[in-house]
């Protein structure tokens, strides 16, 4: 029972980092919330036993495609004006309360450990059998994936490779 | 089916059709010299007319519906076949047809602007004409239909007058909305027959057969004369025709073969009376008002132009008016009154035609206030202009009048009230062609105006024959007329 | 000689035009000429040798099929019979004298291949009318007359006016033809052939009020072509023509053609009483008019023009009066004086230096040549109608036909006839007067005449005077030859005791005499026309033209102009080109969607998307 | 099933629409991107929510895939965002519309 009770809370720190991501002015600020957000949904991965997907979830999303973004933001300088990131209470309020909650349900689902709890058939997809079923009956995906991973390499290299030519000139 | 026994085994038909197509891409082939190119454009063209005089005298006196037939395969799947047959009204209009076309080429000779392209234009137009005439299968019929726009657009959109893009799209648009009319119609009926009888096909026999629902008669009637009605013109239907004619190359080639274009009325008689008897037999009243709805409204209207062109494309108008109403009067002197008033109004008019593109060769100009006086310049041209006037008028003696008291005699056997009303039709006919006179030949002529030459040689080939044509068909219509006596589907 | 010769009388004349138009330019001007002339002069003579065929009911050639359709077989046929043999030779005879006045008058003009032409084709039109057994044929030579009368009334064309009568005379005579041809198609609907003696064979077998009605039609169709009421009105301009145009066409032999056709279906026009009375009285009426009209114009020709519709009239009475044979006589004996007046009004005019108006002529009578005046005379006599002269006895025969018919309506018909026989005196001695009496007032000197425009109105004066002859009523022992050789074609038998007839002939010569005196009284010593509204009402004959210019052409130029400009240019092409700009509208407006923002492009997906969503959660509820 | 499937389906389709709100709302280039990933995510807890529901491990396989076309989309992505802050020195997404009708 405790387990819906910590989905729900979960849920709703998403929903607020989300739309909090949303209403920023300043980019980095955004990215700083979605990042929030993806942990929040770690975990609720993880309650639905899908440990892995929320490992991955933690590394891929928060870890790499965020910090591509806050790196990009950074790189072009979108911050707005010159104005130093002085800390502004207010700002950081909301900021606070989700970390709280954040942690909050991480401690509590480190204490109730579902595979303890025991309350009835949760289902629980250990790594083996996600492994089997990722590499047996989707294993072509798995190469169709990875093929498209590699032109996306080759795509972002090609872009970005052009040097700017005269500024403002009609593609 | 009894081919002429003079005539050796020979598709005959099929010839009709290819040969000018051979000549059309002979002429192409001869870009380089216009020289060559005329002599080819007038070798085809005579050849094909003297086929057709050939078919005239061996087959004048079949019997039985088709006087020759030609049957190949062509889509077996759907119960399309190639099938072409010759009877009485398509043999006339064949002959028309070529007879026509000779002149339209003759017209064409001192054309400058890539006159080889115009010539091979000409002769595509020919094929699909022939094509029209000839088709017995529906599948075919308006394969030859569409054929036979493509060179009409081409040759008003790139050689005609001034606003000539907007009269050869008007046209071609005006055309196609009511031959999908038709299309769909054609395969409405083509599922129906299906259904009942088991076999597809789109052969006219075997669609003649189709027992239909009245409401579905009407249906597929109003597809098919929504088509015809475009292209006869009938009068609500009719501003394109104006406009295309007055918008066509100045050669006068095109006025000639665009009389042709009135193939709406054939199609009538070959298709859309047979097929759907009741729809007909209920829809002739709304023929008869709409025939003399055009005939009068066209001849106002000619009274008012300014332009000689638009004068004479209204009148070819209302003149087609009184051939409807012919055809609406069902019975047999009607008929054959009409046939032969379409055939020498083609003759009539596109002399006349071709005599007002002499004029504006010489005078540069149209419009009726800028012309007069031709007489005391070049009495010849006045004299056959003067001469197709009249015979345009339906003067007795000369080949509109037999046509016109067919149709009025015959008219008035069945239904009176239509005759009396066409009648004063005459003196509108009269008004406004005697204002065309009165505009251009009499009066005195513009100070401005320099010493016009009179007729070439070349144009008196052009208007010989067509005076010879005029003057017989005015007296002794009789050899035409034999023909028509066995058109099937005429009552 | 075998029937088929009989065509040569009409082909002839149709050879010898055909001829000259082709090429007449290209000949030496005299052998032109004489070509016309002897076409005509053949056919002539060729009338006169086949004369023994008209005996009895006459013969009937055929030459071949014109047209065959269905059940209407048509053929060309020619019907030589009493009633066109005299015909026939009046108008070959009148024609011929005709041609060589005019090789004459227009031995100046440059054109005269395509006059001769003209003349001749009209010749053949109007042969084509006499000789018709169908009515087809007649029809042809009917349309035929109406193009040469265009054709020779706008001869002079470099002045757009003549055109423009030619135009006129063809559009009104054109309407009178729209009648006939109605006539014509109801008869071949009744009797299933148009041959005339079919016709009238059968007439008895149809219905009274079909009778009247066809009576009527054909009568309208006369009236177009013999300029009687109400299709009058081109007549007067016609005179824009030159003179032997109007000798032959305007006074001989076209504007008789409706009495010829009336005469021709006697059998069927008599059998309709409300017919006939429709026919004497627009002949009657007519007649009143244009006397009225004559007494006042100026220009010498229109005088005699609307004398001859006068003289039609009178013929139109006596064809209503039912004696065929006053009319034929009548009709024969003024072809020949009204030739020759016309010819020697246009000696008048050519000495005259083409002086028109007789208000500036006079004393011709001593200075001019003295033949023209004897034979002008001649010819005012007999239309005056003077006793003895030929055209005494033809009208008086017409006006005791009208009297002995009885009932009120022909007496006041014949009341009316006697008026018009004073006006026409009056007018005809009017116009001698001030021609010939007094002293010149306008032309300075007299141009000379040729020989050629003298003798040929000597025949035709001598024949008017002579024409009494013809038939000669059994009042002055004569034998009443026409009568006789017309047999059944000659209509009701005049039945009046020799008391009335002299009566009737005193009453004639007293109103010729009334006449003559008032002419001389006014003007013998010339003081001036009248310039009063009514005599201008009369010289534009009683606002004819403008009626028929505000009643028919003004409306009918208008509706054409609503018909061309309105319904075509507004209504179809604005509905089609306004379709057109609606779509280009709709082109316009969608383009303007794609704005290339990114965001109304995602916004439209989501548009659709919630429309998916929608229909599933419809089909959900359904 | 710990949570009633409908109730994660309704948590995944709120933050599927603050996504999408963040995309079709925000001018900026970034911001949309991260508004797609947003409506990404939404799919991944429906993924997620689902193999739990029919526990099955399809649901969770899928989810790594969508990461993978994720990651690979934002590489690109990010790439055209810094050409075209190059290019046309701007990253408002209403400037880009070169493919105006």
């Amino acid at each position: 029972m405790i387990a819906s009770v910590v989905f729900y809370l979960l849920a709703a720190a998403t929903l607020a980092a989300t739309l909090l991501c949303i209403t920023r002015t300043s980019p980095v600020h955004a990215v700083i919330y979605l990042v929030h957000a993806f942990f929040d949904l770690a975990l609720i991965f993880y309650l639905f036993g899908a440990p892995l997907v929320a490992a991955w979830e933690m590394i891929i999303y928060a870890g790499a495609i965020m910090v591509l973004f806050l790196f990009i933001i950074m790189m072009l300088e979108l911050a707005p004006g010159g104005k130093p990131l002085t800390v502004d209470r207010r700002r950081w309020i909301p900021v606070l309360l989700l970390s709280l909650v954040t942690l909050g349900c991480t401690v509590l689902l480190i204490v109730l450990d579902p595979a303890a709890a025991g309350s009835g058939a949760a289902f629980h997809a250990s790594p083996r059998e996600f492994g089997t079923a990722l590499f047996d009956r989707y294993a072509l995906a798995v190469q169709v994936v990875s093929f498209q991973l590699l032109f996306a390499a080759v795509g972002a290299y090609y872009v970005g490779k052009g040097e700017p030519r005269a500024r403002g000139d009609n593609p | 089916m009894t081919a002429a026994t003079t005539l050796p085994q020979f598709p005959w038909l099929s010839l009709l059709i290819g040969l000018p197509l051979a000549g059309a891409l002979l002429c192409l082939l001869h870009r380089r010299s216009r020289q060559e190119c005329r002599w080819l454009a007038l070798a085809t063209t005579l050849a094909t007319l003297a086929i057709c005089i050939g078919l005239f005298v061996a087959c004048r006196h079949g019997d039985g519906p088709w006087l020759l037939r030609e049957d190949a395969a062509w889509i077996p799947r759907f119960g399309i076949r190639y099938t072409l047959g010759l009877d009485g009204l398509s043999l006339l209009l064949t002959l028309l047809t070529a007879g026509l076309h000779v002149v339209a080429v003759l017209l064409a000779w001192p054309e400058q602007r890539r006159l080889p392209q115009f010539l091979a234009l000409l002769l595509v137009l020919e094929s699909g004409l022939m094509g029209v005439f000839l088709a017995v299968d529906l599948v075919l019929f308006y394969l030859f239909w569409e054929v036979m726009l493509l060179p009409m657009l081409f040759l008003i959109g790139i050689w005609g007058g001034e606003n000539r893009r907007r009269a050869a799209v008007r046209f071609f648009l005006y055309t196609l909305a009511g031959s999908l009319a038709m299309l769909v119609a054609m395969i409405a009926l083509y599922l129906l027959h299906g259904a009942q009888s088991g076999s597809y096909s789109f052969a006219l026999a075997d669609l003649l057969q189709t027992r239909l629902p009245l409401t579905q008669e009407y249906l597929l009637f109003g597809g098919f004369m929504l088509a015809f009605a475009i292209k006869a013109p009938l009068v609500p239907f009719h501003t394109w025709q104006p406009d295309a004619l007055s918008e066509a190359p100045a050669n006068g080639a095109v006025d000639v073969t665009g009389l042709l274009l009135k193939t709406g009325i054939y199609g009538m008689i070959r298709f859309a009376f047979p097929l759907f008897p009741n729809a007909t037999r209920d829809a002739l009243p709304l023929l008869a008002a709409l025939a003399l709805v055009g005939l009068f409204h066209a001849a106002w209207s000619a009274y008012r132009q300014d332009d000689v062109k638009r004068i004479l494309a209204y009148s070819s108008i209302s003149h087609l008016g009184l051939v409807l109403l012919g055809l609406a009067a069902w019975n047999t002197t009607a008929w054959q009154g009409s046939v032969l008033l379409m055939v020498t109004h083609g003759i009539v008019t596109g002399a006349l035609f071709a005599v007002v593109a002499m004029l504006r060769s010489r005078t540069g100009t149209r419009n009726l206030n800028e012309l007069g006086g031709l007489w005391g310049a070049a009495p010849q041209l006045s004299a056959c202009f003067l001469f197709f006037a009249l015979a345009s008028l339906g003067l007795p003696g000369l080949a509109n009048f037999a046509g016109e008291i067919l149709v009025l005699l015959g008219t008035f056997r069945s239904q009176p009230l239509w005759a009396l009303l066409a009648l004063p039709g005459l003196v509108f006919t009269a008004a406004y062609l005697l204002r065309l006179v009165q505009g251009t030949l009499w009066g005195p002529a513009p100070a401005a105006r320099a010493a016009i030459p009179d007729l070439t040689v070349r144009e008196w080939l052009v208007l010989l024959p067509l005076i010879v044509l005029t003057v017989w068909l005015g007296l002794a219509p009789a050899p035409l007329l034999a023909p028509l006596a066995a058109v099937g589907g005429l009552p | 000689m075998n029937q088929t010769l009989l065509f040569l009388i009409p082909l002839l004349p149709l050879a010898c035009a055909v001829a000259n138009m082709l090429f007449g330019m290209r000949l030496p001007r005299l052998f032109a000429e004489t070509l016309a002339v002897c076409g005509v002069a053949a056919s002539f003579l060729l009338t006169v040798l086949f004369w023994s065929y008209a005996d009895g009911d006459g013969t009937r050639a055929v030459l071949g099929t014109w047209l065959a359709a269905g059940e209407a077989t048509i053929p060309f046929a020619l019907q030589f019979d009493a009633l066109s043999a005299p015909m026939t030779l009046m108008v070959t005879g009148v024609a011929t004298l005709i041609h060589l006045y005019a090789v004459g008058y227009m031995h100046e003009e440059e054109d005269y291949a395509r006059f001769f032409g003209l003349l001749n084709l009209f010749v053949f039109a109007m042969l084509a009318i006499v000789l018709a057994d169908n009515l087809l044929v007649l029809f042809l030579g009917w349309e035929g007359v109406g193009l040469c009368s265009y054709g020779l009334i706008g001869f002079w064309y470099q002045k757009t006016g003549n055109a423009r009568a030619g135009t006129k005379a063809f559009l009104v005579t054109r309407v009178g033809d729209v009648f006939l041809a109605a006539a014509l198609l109801w008869l071949f609907a009744l009797t299933g052939t148009l041959s005339i003696g079919a016709i009238n064979a059968q007439a008895a077998g149809f219905a009274p009020a079909v009778l009247t009605g066809l009576t009527v039609l054909l009568l309208l169709g006369a009236c177009g072509k013999s300029a009687q009421l109400p299709l009058m009105t081109w007549l007067a301009d016609a005179m824009a023509g030159p003179t032997p145009v109007s000798a032959l066409i305007h006074a001989a032999t076209m504007v008789t053609a409706g009495v010829y056709l009336l005469c021709r279906l006697f059998p069927l026009v008599s059998l309709s009483p409300a017919g006939m009375a429709a026919i004497a009285v627009v002949g009657a009426v007519t007649a009143l008019y244009a006397a009225t009209c004559a007494l006042a114009q100026r220009e010498i020709k229109r005088v005699l023009a609307y004398s001859t519709m006068s003289q039609v009239g009178y013929m139109f009475l006596a064809v209503g009066a039912g004696s065929v044979a006053g009319a034929m006589a009548h009709l024969l004996t003024h072809a020949f004086f009204k030739a020759a007046l016309f010819m020697a009004a246009g000696c008048i005019i050519h000495l005259a230096g083409d002086e028109n108006d007789i208000l500036r002529m006079g004393g011709l009578a001593r200075r001019g040549p003295r033949q023209l005046f004897l034979v002008f005379l001649a010819g005012a006599l007999c239309l005056a109608g003077a006793p003895l002269t030929g055209g005494f006895f033809s009208k008086d025969a017409i006006l005791l036909a009208a009297y002995t018919q009885g009932t009120p309506l022909f007496l006041l018909l014949w009341g009316a006839g006697l008026l018009t026989a004073l006006l026409t005196a009056l007018y005809t001695f009017r116009l001698v007067y001030l021609v010939f009496a007094g002293e010149p007032r306008g032309y300075s000197h007299l141009h000379d005449l040729p020989q050629l425009m003298r003798w040929p109105l000597w025949p035709l004066a001598l024949l008017g005077l002579l024409g009494g002859l013809l038939n000669l009523p059994a009042l002055v022992g004569g034998g009443e030859w026409l009568r006789h050789r017309l047999g059944a074609l000659a209509g009701r038998e005049i039945a009046a005791t020799h008391g009335t007839e002299w009566a009737l002939a005193g009453l004639a010569t007293g109103l010729v005499l009334l006449g003559w005196g008032a002419a001389r009284w006014r003007y013998a010593r010339f003081r001036g026309e009248w310039d009063n509204p009514g005599s201008r009402f009369l010289l534009h004959g009683w606002g004819a033209d403008a009626a028929v210019d505000l009643l028919v052409v003004r409306p009918f130029t208008a509706i054409a102009g609503l018909c061309a400009l309105g319904i075509d240019r507004a209504l179809v092409d604005a509905t089609l080109d306004g379709l057109a700009r609606q779509t280009t509208a709709c082109g316009e407006r969608l383009r303007r969607l794609t704005s290339g923002h990114v965001s109304t492009y995602l916004a439209g997906f989501i548009w659709g998307f919630l429309i998916i969503l929608g229909w599933f959660l419809l089909a959900l509820v359904r | 099933m710990i949570v009633p499937f409908a109730h994660v389906l309704i948590f995944a389709a709120i933050l599927f629409v603050m996504g999408l709100g963040c995309v079709l709302a925000r001018r900026n280039l970034i911001m949309i991107l991260i508004g797609v990933e947003i409506m990404l995510n939404a799919a991944a807890v429906a993924l997620v929510g689902g193999s739990a529901h029919w526990r099955q491990v399809d649901g969770q396989v899928f989810v790594v895939f969508l990461m993978a076309m994720t990651s690979a989309e934002v590489a690109i992505s990010l790439a055209m965002v810094v050409y075209l802050r190059r290019r046309r020195g701007t990253l408002e997404a209403d400037k880009f519309d070169g493919l105006r009708g």
